[in-house]
């Protein structure tokens, strides 16, 4: 049996730290990293391996800092 | 066979952008100048040479509508007279500061305000100064005749694309509205997209793959990048006052005064010229041509030669700026104008020269109203 | 040469079609020639002027205060340009419906039924060329032939097969002009 | 010693990219505030060209307000207009390139206040362009002043005790008006703040820009989007702020849909 | 006791049009001079004086809604930058030839098109030779502190009634956004309705059977009364020209060379006076105060006692024609100017002035990005 | 040897008028064309104000168009306005003078082109004003060109082979756009070729005055009109085309009515 | 019995000969004179005595050249 | 005297009001002063920053190229501001989020961790406060009594009940600051 997996990858320099993508995410996977970018944001982070890929973090983030990606895995040891 | 028409100014310069390969006229009606839409639609340009003609909403959205033509490389003009013309400020600092080519048609008319739709030459600060925000200027052509009314379309739209400016046709209500004899001349080609996008790589013709995106913007936010972009603007200014002043010299050669004088005041001092040295005054004319570059040099020149000029204007005084600063100080100069619609007289400005200069004519000129004492 | 004319009265009289067809035949007789009609709100109410001027050397002003010649088609313009005629010099029109005849002593004053001759023609188009052809009596300044070419020009081609009436009405007004008055 | 890839590193791998930012939009970071909607409604005007292949054949208007520098950031020949005019500057262009796509992107001042007179013209026209115009209530460019479509009692910088509509007029539902026009094709509002909105929004812009390669006429996609530095919220108190005030008085939806099938 | 305040130049000149018994504003923001309108709407001008404080929906409707008023003999205003004051061009070439007294603020930005929001004042030939159509001129009041953007409210409405003229403060992004002290005085009442009626029996307050009734207008069809019109209209301008010059002279006694210069670039040019002197350079500093009426005569008398003047204005030689104009050749004059939103700073104008006339320094100026090349 | 009066004598009598030129209206003679409704216009606005005994608190302003003179003939307080801007002007008047009955009085190509910014934001802002509108579908002034309420097909200067809707837009109804706005009050469209009809127009304008005084937002009568010497006919034909060609383009009506009682 | 009698005067120097006041008198009362006032125009003229004063004509008239007057008439010595 | 200092942060950090305390302060010791904004867009994006003039003679441009001080919030205004301090002046920043940090060897440049001081006092009002202090310190260009008569010109009323507050803050600044490098 095959599971749909996500992932993100936040373009850290891009994100502005507005916090949209957080609560969008059914699966709780982004949080704001405690760290700053240059411009001095706090940005998004994933924080899980709950993605899903839905990609709805990356329909509203205004700064198109998100890529999101998708894969079917076939589902192996897990523990 | 020559192509001989008798034509209104305002008509004779619609039949020129035509003939000029124009892509698109935008414009709003207004007394005196009207007849440039009209004739445009009358003759429908569409059919005759693909050329668009668009009666705009006001003469914001025709002079915005231009913006967006002429950024395409597109031969645009839009043609109004002073009121409509002041609301174009914004618009044609707008042109200045992104550098669009374009022709600009000024029907002149007697202000301030909605004034008299008569014939006056009262915008020549607007057009040469810079009626609109910031450092910019215009070229400016004073046509004197119906026949340069045609000319200055295909001449105008020229200087506009080689020097990547607004070019102004400052006529006047007299000009605009006569009917003279007009030559005309041949048909040029419309030019093709491609074409275009060839010859004016700048344009905004769509972003392919071979080259960046092309941007039409008057915005700097940073002041030190908008300097130098200022600082090219200047420059591109100069090397105009140095390439492209125009005009026309009329019995200078020998002349003790001179007449100075543009557009239809050029023409009652031609025919004064001659009723001047039919009294033995040895007097001539110098007729700018282009208002923006102004022949500072040659009237230079001239004030080495000659005992005083009169700058003629149906204005209270606004070329006479530039005359005096031609000439700094070197002869005296004056100036005679008359107001809100009024031309003057042949007899009557070489009266005045007389008065002025020669003190020995006693008439006061016929229908001064004592204008002069106050100009 | 230069023959300075103010041609004024009613919109609808032809005024301004007169004024173009005197100033194309000017043209083609190789004369200069300017047209300059009054314009804008001026024209509410219905007057309507032109001032021709057809000269042999450039023509300076195309707006003009004084006039060698004024042909005047309506009280309104009497009031209004009697006294811009230059002594000396010829003013024409035409009586019906004028109250205040002219009172100058020092120009020429000739009138031409023409209202009326239109009327008895049934050619109510042919008004101002009887008016043209009283001018052209007085000022034989173009040429017959010129004066062809100057209708066919000015007139659209469709319009072309009435250049033969409006010929005679020229002709016509030739001989309807009358003296009122020789200057003093 | 064989390298196991991380999960990461499986997944995050090129092939499997389902949203990546559109290539028509820049490298150069956005100028806009953390959280506001000018920089989503870029990506899905900037998405539908590229995936309609209209890079080439695109010239756009950018207006005078926050998003007057979108030139820096949509990868497509632009002109910027003066404060109000893209209208006009639009009908040029399509006038003379009829055969480009062309569309204005404008902000509620713009479009709403000192453009009013070229919004309607260019409407009643029926140019074949296409407006996107961006509804956030309020000046966000010069610092939050009042707009025509700012909301009653709602405080800004030049009405700090809140819109008085005795006074200073009511909101402006500009959009209702040029539904009217019988120069308009498709007239939609939308908003960007939600996925499922995005969807939807990007839907109408599709529709806005295939219609206009009909020359149909005028087709018009409001986003109504938050202002959150100048209503002084954070991103997300203003989209729910949005959600509560603005959607109400400007609810989402096609306004006028073509009529023929 | 004095009220003294740190305050913005936009907001000293809020505060001052109120104290000055103004009626009504009516404005629409820009950068950099929203703060007009903004502190307008805070302080509630209608419960404090009743003045009415109004948001328009364009720069074109402000100046229309200020016709409007003043044409009832209100005390009336509205203020903008660059841009926005192009658009109104028509307008206030309507409010010339009606002859409405109105204040206008143009607080300039770099141009030209929307260029920068940096200070700038390359709108000096606009304000000063007529950026509308006709023959018109305009009182410009130069501020040079925030002090003097507050004094000018007072001032500019004194002139604006006293000659039935339109008052612009050309004052420039630097002065409109910094914070200065600023002493306020007392507030003067509003005139009210029965008193403007009998100052100003030319306002439409309602036609009472007392009188005929009133016209603002600025037509007329026959251009002979309308030359007639514009002849009266020219006198006032040459009365203004004899009584209401303004400039302050600045270690001029004994200079040898003359910055000219106003506003913000008068307050480099004061500061590169000390400088120069500490360099022993006899150098003194002409601020006209009034842009037109201009301190002509005051300048020609300069000019018989210093050797060069330099006019400093952050343009690209804009007011340098008026000082050329005013010295009529009797001394070299040159321009120095900086371009797009930046200002110069005072050891820079002094080192120019060095180069130009004295030739002593070697030094060429810090930032001159080759602009003393073209300009 | 008794004088016996003619008929005439007896009954034009002072006392015996029912109908006489108000004296709001100068005796200037009007500029406009014979039959040009502008002058019916002039003297119902200038009979009412007579009526409700307002001219001392009248300010008007007049337009740029064939009305441009209307200070000319209206024997009260005028301001001349530039093209389009009139409700901006009155806008500055009304808002300092409150007291005041302010009217603009506009024609088509001044309200509807020019000035639809003015026009329709004074509407939406409510000011206290009152606008009559005079539509004849061309500029009257200019000499005949193409206005925004032009009729498809109709010729004008520049639409010499008719008004092409596909290129030069549709007629604008400003008038039902602007009732759409909460702004504006009273709005109705009349007409003044017929005694009916100029009854009717009268009390519309009536109602117009008299709702401003109450300060109920703005009131807008819209009359439609001929311009025969635009159109080119003479003024009884014009008027017949008005009711065939302008009528069922612009019924005539109340368009909004207050809706309390 | 009394009859209602109108009449009217016309401004011939206001009247501009539109007509437009002929067709909207239903008792035929108005006609354009062959005369001509001073602008030129033919001017409307009142050709009987069937006027009712009813002031349909000086309602539509545009130059408001038409003042009607109106009288109760005792039926006197008709013939 | 005269002294030329610019304050480079983000919108929110009372960079604004810090300089607006700062000039009404030195205003209220009969000092000159100039308070002048980056303003308009430039703000897009949240960086703010003012320069602040004190002076004992009437100040000419009220913008600069090159400060005496430069106090620095956020690592943008960094990239912007540390070249523009004169030779031989100060930089005080706050280290927290700065990544780049300066090296210029030719000024004198000291930290102060308000951020921190702030986040624990549970004040991040008071932030801007102990920046002042540690400004005051290193400049102490006004004195205490006029310090406070800034402050309650500077405040509306309804905050005035902070003063002592903020006095505090800037007391605690001038405690924090540390030197990190003295010119060469
Ligand atoms: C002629 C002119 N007037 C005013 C301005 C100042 N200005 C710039 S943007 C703007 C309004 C921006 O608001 P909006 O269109 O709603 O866009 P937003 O910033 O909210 O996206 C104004 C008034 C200008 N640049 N030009
Ligand atoms: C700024 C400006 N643009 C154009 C004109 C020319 N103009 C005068 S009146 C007019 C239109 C008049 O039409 P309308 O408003 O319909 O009035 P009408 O004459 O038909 O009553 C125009 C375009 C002008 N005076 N000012
Ligand atoms: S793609 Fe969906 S599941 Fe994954 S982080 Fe984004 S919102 Fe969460
Ligand atoms: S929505 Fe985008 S910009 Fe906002 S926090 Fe998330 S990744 Fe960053
Ligand atoms: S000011 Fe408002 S509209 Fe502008 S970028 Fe910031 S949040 Fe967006
Ligand atoms: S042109 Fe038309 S609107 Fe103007 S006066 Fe004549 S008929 Fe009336
Ligand atoms: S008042 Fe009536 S009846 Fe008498 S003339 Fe006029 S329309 Fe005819
Ligand atoms: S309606 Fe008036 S203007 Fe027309 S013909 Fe009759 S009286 Fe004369
Ligand atoms: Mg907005
Ligand atoms: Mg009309």
């Amino acid at each position: 049996m095959a599971t749909v997996k996500g992932e993100i990858v936040v373009n850290t320099e891009r994100c502005k730290g507005c916090e949209l993508c957080v609560p969008v995410c059914k699966e709780k996977t982004i949080k704001m990293s405690g760290n700053l970018n240059s411009k001095g944001y706090h940005f998004a982070t994933s924080i899980n391996d709950d993605c899903n890929g839905c990609t709805n973090c990356a329909l509203v983030c205004p700064d198109g800092a998100i890529t999101v990606y998708r894969v079917k895995l076939k589902e192996e040891k897990v523990n | 066979m020559k192509d001989i028409r008798l034509m209104k100014g305002n008509e004779a310069i619609a039949e020129g952008v035509i003939r000029a390969g124009c892509d698109g006229y935008f414009g709003y009606p207004i007394t005196p100048q009207s007849e440039v839409l009209e004739y445009l639609m009358a003759t429908k340009t569409k059919e005759r040479t693909g050329m668009i003609t668009l009666q705009a909403e006001s003469e914001i959205a025709s002079i915005h509508m231009v913006y967006g033509g002429a950024a395409c490389g597109k031969r645009v003009m839009t043609s109004s007279s002073s009121p409509g013309i002041s609301l174009m400020q914004e618009g044609i600092s707008f042109m200045a500061g992104t550098e669009l080519p374009c022709l600009l048609l000024n029907v002149v008319r007697g202000g301030p305000g909605l004034g008299t739709i008569q014939p006056s030459q009262s915008d020549y600060f607007q057009a040469v100064k810079g009626g609109g925000h910031g450092d910019y200027k215009m070229i400016v052509l004073a046509p004197a005749s119906v026949q340069e009314m045609y000319d200055f379309a295909k001449l105008g739209f020229e200087l506009a694309f080689k020097h990547r400016i607004q070019v102004m046709v400052l006529s006047d209500g007299a000009i605009g509205q006569m009917m003279e004899k007009v030559e005309l001349d041949e048909q040029i080609q419309r030019l093709t997209d491609a074409e275009i996008k060839q010859k004016y790589p700048w344009a905004t013709t769509g972003k392919t793959p071979d080259r960046e995106r092309n941007i039409i913007t008057s915005l700097d936010l940073n002041p030190v990048k908008q300097e130098i972009i200022n600082i090219n603007l200047q420059k591109k200014f100069k090397h105009i006052e140095q390439t492209e002043v125009r005009f026309e010299r009329i019995m200078c050669d020998d002349a003790e005064y001179l007449f100075v004088a543009y557009g239809s005041s050029a023409r009652i001092c031609q025919k004064a010229v001659l009723l001047g040295r039919e009294r033995g005054i040895k007097v001539g004319l110098l007729r700018p041509i282009t208002l923006f570059p102004y022949p500072s040099k040659e009237l230079a020149k001239l004030a080495k030669q000659v005992k005083g000029m009169l700058s003629v204007e149906m204005s209270a005084g606004q070329m006479v700026e530039d005359v005096r600063l031609s000439v700094n100080g070197a002869v005296p100069v004056e100036h005679y104008g008359r107001l809100g619609g009024i031309m003057p007289a042949p007899d009557e400005v070489l009266n005045v020269l007389e008065n002025k200069f020669i003190r020995l004519s006693v008439n006061t000129p016929r229908l001064c109203l004592g204008i002069k004492k106050i100009l | 040469m230069t023959e300075e004319i103010i041609i004024a009265g009613f919109g609808g009289q032809g005024v301004l079609s007169m004024g173009k067809i005197l100033a194309y035949s000017g043209m083609m007789q190789n004369k200069e020639v300017s047209w300059f009609p009054s314009y804008g709100p001026e024209m509410r109410g219905g007057t309507a002027n032109v001032t021709v001027i057809i000269s042999d050397e450039r023509i300076s002003s195309p707006i003009l205060n004084k006039f060698d010649t004024a042909i005047i088609l309506n009280q309104q313009s009497m009031d209004k340009f009697e006294d811009s005629v230059k002594p000396g010099g010829v003013l024409i029109y035409d009586p019906n419906g004028i109250v205040r005849h002219p009172v100058r002593k020092d120009i020429n004053v000739y009138t031409i039924d023409a209202a009326d001759e239109a009327a008895r023609l049934g050619l109510s188009k042919v008004f101002n060329m009887l008016v043209l052809g009283a001018f052209l009596k007085l000022k034989p300044l173009i040429e017959p032939e010129y004066m062809r070419k100057g209708l066919e020009k000015s007139l659209p081609m469709r319009h072309h097969n009435l250049i033969p009436e409006n010929e005679k009405a020229i002709e016509r007004g030739k001989q309807l002009v009358k003296l009122e008055h020789l200057m003093n | 010693m064989n390298y196991i890839p991380t999960r990461e590193e499986i997944i995050a791998d090129h092939d499997n990219v389902v949203y990546e930012r559109t290539c028509l939009l820049t490298d150069n970071p956005l100028s806009y505030c953390p959280g506001c909607g000018h920089g989503t409604a870029h990506r899905l005007i900037m998405e539908v060209v590229e995936e309609m292949n209209l890079q080439a054949d695109t010239i756009g208007v950018a207006p005078v307000g926050c998003s007057v520098l979108a030139y820096d950031f949509m990868n497509i020949d632009m002109q910027q207009a003066a404060h109000g005019r893209a209208p006009a500057v639009a009908t040029g262009i399509k006038r003379l390139m009829p055969d480009k796509f062309v569309f204005t992107y404008q902000g509620d001042g713009d479009l709403a206040a000192i453009g009013t007179g070229e919004t309607l013209h260019a409407c009643n026209r029926g140019e074949n362009i296409t407006i996107f115009f961006v509804n956030n209530g309020i000046y966000g460019m010069t610092g939050g002043q009042m707009a025509p479509t700012t909301l009653p009692n709602m405080k800004t910088a030049t009405s700090p005790y809140g819109r008085d509509v005795e006074t200073m007029g009511y909101p402006l539902k500009i959009t209702e008006l040029i539904a009217m026009l019988p120069g308009t094709y498709f007239v939609s509002r939308q908003s960007v703040h939600t996925p499922a909105n995005v969807r939807k929004a990007k839907k109408a812009i599709e529709k806005a820009i295939q219609y206009q390669k009909l020359n149909k006429g005028l087709c018009f996609v409001e986003i109504v989007s938050n202002c959150n530095s100048g209503w002084k919220m954070t991103p997300e108190q203003s989209n729910k702020w949005m959600e509560e005030n603005m959607f109400p008085y400007y609810p989402l939806g096609d306004i006028k849909v073509p009529k023929e099938k």
